[in-house]
């Protein structure tokens, strides 16, 4: 009954489908790849990169550790350490072609899902556990590492990308040719965000004011149990162009094209030439987050098809191949891995929960009298119960 | 007909269903309320039982799912809408405000909005921001919603089904922590009272504690410690928060001479500040003490870990109840 | 310091320019016309019709009875008799090209100045006048016309105008083949508005169900003082691909082209095949409303341009010049104008104010004891007055 | 410094120029209020001096433009935002609530937001729909901002550059019917009260009138009427509305022993709920009667042809100071 188009309607110009075809299983050939699930390099003509083995080797180590903080997290979850832990498991070169992208003057927004970003700005992994755990809503400084704090309301960061990117032109570190000095913003998303208002405005402003900011959506097929086809009949990153800006669609299980468009469109920002929005087309290999259900609405046959694109499995067939890597490095890696998984264990039960009393601290960066007469009357409370089992 | 004991959770998913049979109008919305049954499972089988036109996975944008409500319901349909959580409402607030609260009013009766919002509201599950608010207050303020909080498993089966017949917009709270914690039974043969009425749900002399939603629970074992002390205090759900059912209420207070309302809402602008407001003008001469409020702080909903402090509970309203006594 | 697209960036494809090229003076070469200012019949490979003389008269006819509600209205708000009113000087060609391609069955969302499409659709002139004199807030009943109340919240409309698409969806009355019973529905709204959170999720729900829906976007080259360029850096129809649905740029001067296409994109609405944008481009001749001075932000010398592609004037020219039209023909509509105005004028004085009382009334469908009683306390107060000079 | 007289929108127009020049981290962003200066020119002639990169017009986009804002904050400028008219603040209310009001908490206050929303407000301008709001209560509620209401051209003058060198996100509330009605003179040599307090305008022995915003005026002919029956009214504009700054009200009503308070909202769950809850606890055993509202009715706001009887008025109030007096 909701029909899909039937054809060709006539005096609708240029055939809608000859422009924009519709999505494709495998991503469709717009699909820039450097590096084929199997492992293969491949070129590209407009997007590539010579990359260093020290490159392609910081990048295997990043996603080996990426996924590892990620199923520390999910076991930390599972033993009722962590109230939810929103998994990466399958987009991990996503987050790491755009993350390594970055240099240090930019700033991301990111979702709840960034910890692979969040990894290469040097955030440390254990605070990104504090918001899961319930002991806090962000516990690092955006400032530290220009990482922006989770944000959970779907959308509503891009926004805050665009305006911050604003700011950027008025200070005076876009378009300069210092290449120390010229900045851009990132702004994450995912597919299902792409629905929101404040996704759409941030794109209209970010075109009307031609702010620095690249908008990367990894678009990982689902929206907890909606289909990216809910959200779009038409591959995602063509949005842009009716927005008046490029879009790419860079498949997001390899992480050296996803940094090499990631890397271009982020110089385009700098350079003063507005905004891009990049489409890392890549699958949510686990659940949405460790409280939903996926068997009740999605094939297990798609999931084992995503998984013969593994973005760790094909770079580490690649520098094995090309000898790049060996049994020790790997090792080392492993056992880097491992150190890592014991910190985290460790660490987060370690966490100490928050006072009470901190809730009313930071409202206000000006505290008020009648919050602080609430906060008084509280601890005074409080302390009636002083010695008892309270 | 059979009785069965049901979960709030059960409750409403057998009302959203006897609704849809009842009348083919009415329509389910939201995300993931299809092939998931959304993420408490509220609608769960109703997609497969009902078609994908009837329970209609939404992309992922709330005032698009409001607005199209709006247009649904102009074309004679009877929409429910499900907000996955209560801190997601807001960016439908603008169509809710402005357009499902106004229509009525604007059209001059013409054109009705018989929309129902479900919202799973309120905290103490752990989980993260956004996810534990309550907005109550937010639409209460505004005139054309009608706005009711259902607390246990069968008001849920049947309010459910009241609001869906009501011919005005309702938003409807639903207090998530309640969805799976206890069980009550279900007599289909006994007549519900009207959805926008208050009850009485433990009687007693000498203190009217006012709850609704998620507090009642609360609230019903304060009147059970307290009358371990000694004192009789009788709690009223309020069940409809716009309009007020204020009868019961100010007959209640008449006789008690002292009042406490709870909810997890900020204390601020909360239920509490109207409720009081209207007690003391209708019962100036029969309050022993001013109304007392045991709400939410004046703080963002905390994290997790601390959200029992948050959160009145238990000592907070038997606190409240002798500082009233003490007044 | 907000840099415009300096030139093409090596690894963004097709350069953006020649995909989708910036808004151009004259609407671009993309600008459908079978009317040009001049009078002129010309033809489009895609949309045509065959208008007969009957037609013509009748869009003419329409085109000076709307304008004439426009300036009886304009000079009724001069007088005091209104508070405020939004003027359509300019844009009867696109109104009444759109108003005028529905069939009964379809329903349409207004703006607050679609005061042309109400006309087509039998709406009673001085039934419009009542939001604007502050005696009601829409004085017509919406399923009488099968259009709805003006609307004021910038964009909220497009979303009800595709929920009611999909109701029309549900209730069967898409797609059958049956030319009386296949309906659509026609969303108005400005070149502003399509900047709104609102507007774009609309877009995103009607690809999504494939919703009966023309998006009907007058782009008067104006929101209040903002300028097109503020909201678009390209033409606005073309925001409607990166959705995944076509969109058309049409001459909103030229009632001919407007009707033409927006009858082609309600049948394909009707047909089932899902949403179409039209972009109808015009101008806003006179004040945002009576309320603004344009003379603050724009030069009159684009206006006086305008002036020459005034929609009415080549529809005179061309029915003139073919002998279409006598001055007996002509003089009759002018006294029908002039008929029309008197009785906007008696009439709008003649409407009374609304009950005081009248507020209480319609805030539910089920009045509440709560709001009762405060009716009857006002009225109880309102009697002790009774006498006085209240 | 030369004193001058100056209305309401003079006084916002040049407090917000004086603001620019103190600080280049100051930016004014919204719809026209470039070079038409805002509907009402409150931003007239601001960006002709300080330029497109200081006074933005932004897209037709609430919700754009707060989260914009937002995303400046983040980057050190202090943005005013205009939204054009009070009906249309709404699709930014969940930027507003969610992010504006919740970052510097989230952050443990590493993050500031020092944002400005400056919201024409309130009825009795002969509008159409979405134009004579009365927001406040829906922004009161919401932890994390400050609420203020300007009455008079001088107050307007300062605080607004008060409001915007607070570090917290405030929401600004000026009486649009004001904006022109009045003039004043502005002596700018006299130091302001601070942002955060409230006002006593008249004093009076015999009861307290509140008001805040366009009310503050009808407040004041009331207490003139009131006086000329012989009673004595003491009127305080509360400026601010969040926090409330309690101790004048206080003070005043434990002497007066009544309270009215006042404002065009509705009242169901307005300012005067909050107002009369605490109160009535604080004074409990001062009050001579409950403390009485009279705002907007419950209705959604009317067409203009009747506004005045949906407002509370003159005689409203006085009827009110009469109830008062009769309990
Ligand atoms: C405004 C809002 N609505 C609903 C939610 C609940 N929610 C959390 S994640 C999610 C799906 C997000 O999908 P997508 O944008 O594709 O990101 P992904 O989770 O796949 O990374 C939803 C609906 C939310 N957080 N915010
Ligand atoms: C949400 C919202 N914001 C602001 C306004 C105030 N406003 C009324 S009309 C208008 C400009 C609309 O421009 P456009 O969409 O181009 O339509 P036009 O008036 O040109 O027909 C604005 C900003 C509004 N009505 N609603
Ligand atoms: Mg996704
Ligand atoms: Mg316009």
């Amino acid at each position: 009954m909701t029909q899909q188009p039937t054809g060709e309607t006539p005096g609708f110009g240029p055939n809608l489908v000859e422009v924009f075809g519709p999505s494709q299983q495998d991503g469709g050939p717009e699909l820039i790849q450097l590096l084929t699930p199997e492992g293969e390099r491949v070129h590209h003509p407009e997007f590539d990169h010579d990359f260093t083995a020290e490159e392609l080797r910081g990048f295997y180590r990043d996603m080996v550790l990426t996924r590892r903080i990620d199923t520390e997290a999910t076991a930390l979850q599972r033993h009722g350490e962590l109230g939810i832990w929103a998994q990466l498991l399958g987009q991990e070169a996503a987050q790491i072609g755009a993350g390594r992208a970055l240099r240090p003057q930019d700033f991301v927004f990111p979702t709840y899902r960034e910890h692979g970003v969040a990894w290469c700005r040097g955030v440390d992994p254990l605070r990104l556990l504090g918001l899961f755990r319930g002991v806090d809503q962000g516990g690092w400084n955006p400032d530290d590492n220009n990482f922006g704090l989770y944000t959970i309301v779907i959308g509503a960061q891009t926004l805050h990308a665009t305006g911050y990117a604003m700011g950027m032109q008025r200070d005076g570190v876009v378009g300069t040719g210092d290449p120390d000095r010229d900045a851009a913003v990132v702004a994450h998303f995912g597919d299902g965000a792409s629905s929101q208002g404040d996704v759409n405005e941030a794109f209209i402003f970010a075109a009307s004011y031609n702010a620095p900011v690249v908008f990367f959506c990894q678009n990982n097929q689902w929206a907890i149990s909606e289909p990216i086809e809910r959200q779009s009949r038409i591959p995602l990153y063509q949005r842009a162009l009716g927005f008046g800006f490029p879009g790419v669609r860079v498949d997001g299980n390899d992480v050296l094209a996803t940094y090499a468009v990631t890397k271009a469109a982020l110089q385009r920002a700098r350079d003063g030439q507005g905004p891009t929005f990049v489409e890392a087309y890549t699958y949510r290999m686990g659940a949405h987050t460790t409280t939903d259900d996926p068997t009740r609405y999605r094939l297990s046959g798609d999931v084992e098809s995503w998984k013969l694109k593994d973005p760790i499995a094909r770079v580490e067939v690649y520098l094995r191949r090309n000898g790049l890597v060996d049994d020790e490095f790997l090792a080392g890696i492993q056992a880097e891995a491992d150190d890592l998984g014991h910190t985290l264990r460790e660490g987060c039960k370690a966490m100490p929960d928050p006072q009470p009393m901190s809730m009313f601290d930071h409202v206000y960066a000006e505290m008020t009298d009648e919050l602080a007469a609430q906060r008084d009357a509280y601890a005074a409370y409080l302390e009636t119960f002083e010695g008892s089992t309270h | 007909m059979a009785t069965q004991k049901i979960t709030l959770a059960k409750g409403l998913n057998m009302g959203l269903r006897k609704a849809m049979e009842a009348d083919d109008k009415v329509l389910l919305m939201g995300e993931d309320v299809g092939k998931l049954g959304g993420v408490f499972r509220i609608t769960d089988g109703l997609q497969k039982d009902f078609g994908e036109d009837r329970v209609i996975d939404s992309p992922l944008a709330e005032s698009g799912i409001v607005g199209t409500a709006v247009g649904m319901a102009m074309r004679g349909y009877r929409p429910v809408v499900e907000i996955q959580f209560d801190g997601f409402v807001y960016p439908a607030y603008d169509q809710i405000v402005c357009q499902v609260a106004k229509i009525h009013f604007r059209s001059q009766g013409r054109v009705k909005m018989p929309i129902v919002i479900r919202i799973p509201f309120g905290g103490g599950i752990g989980a993260v921001e956004h996810h534990s608010e309550s907005p109550e207050a937010q639409f209460a303020h505004t005139p054309g919603l009608k706005v009711v909080a259902c607390s246990n498993p069968v008001d849920g089966y049947w309010m459910i089904q009241q609001a869906i017949a009501c011919d005005d917009p309702v938003i409807f709270l639903e207090p998530k922590r309640q969805y799976h914690a206890d069980k009550a039974v279900l007599d289909e043969s006994v007549t519900p009272e009207p959805l926008f009425t208050s009850r009485v749900v433990r009687e007693g002399n000498d203190l009217t504690l006012l709850a609704y939603g998620p507090m009642v629970k609360t609230a019903l074992k304060a009147a059970e410690a307290a009358s371990g002390e000694g004192r009789s205090v009788e709690v009223i759900d309020l069940r409809t928060l716009s309009p007020l059912d204020m009868a019961p209420v100010l007959e209640s207070v008449r006789r008690t001479g002292r009042a406490v309302v709870t909810h997890e809402a900020h204390v601020n602008l909360g239920m509490g500040a109207e409720l009081a407001a209207r007690i003391t003008e209708e019962c100036f001469y029969s309050l022993e003490a001013p109304v007392l409020r045991v709400g939410g702080f004046d703080t963002p909903y905390p994290p997790s870990r601390i959200e029992e402090d948050y959160l009145p509970d238990l000592d907070r309203v038997l606190d409240a109840v002798d500082r009233s006594w003490e007044f």
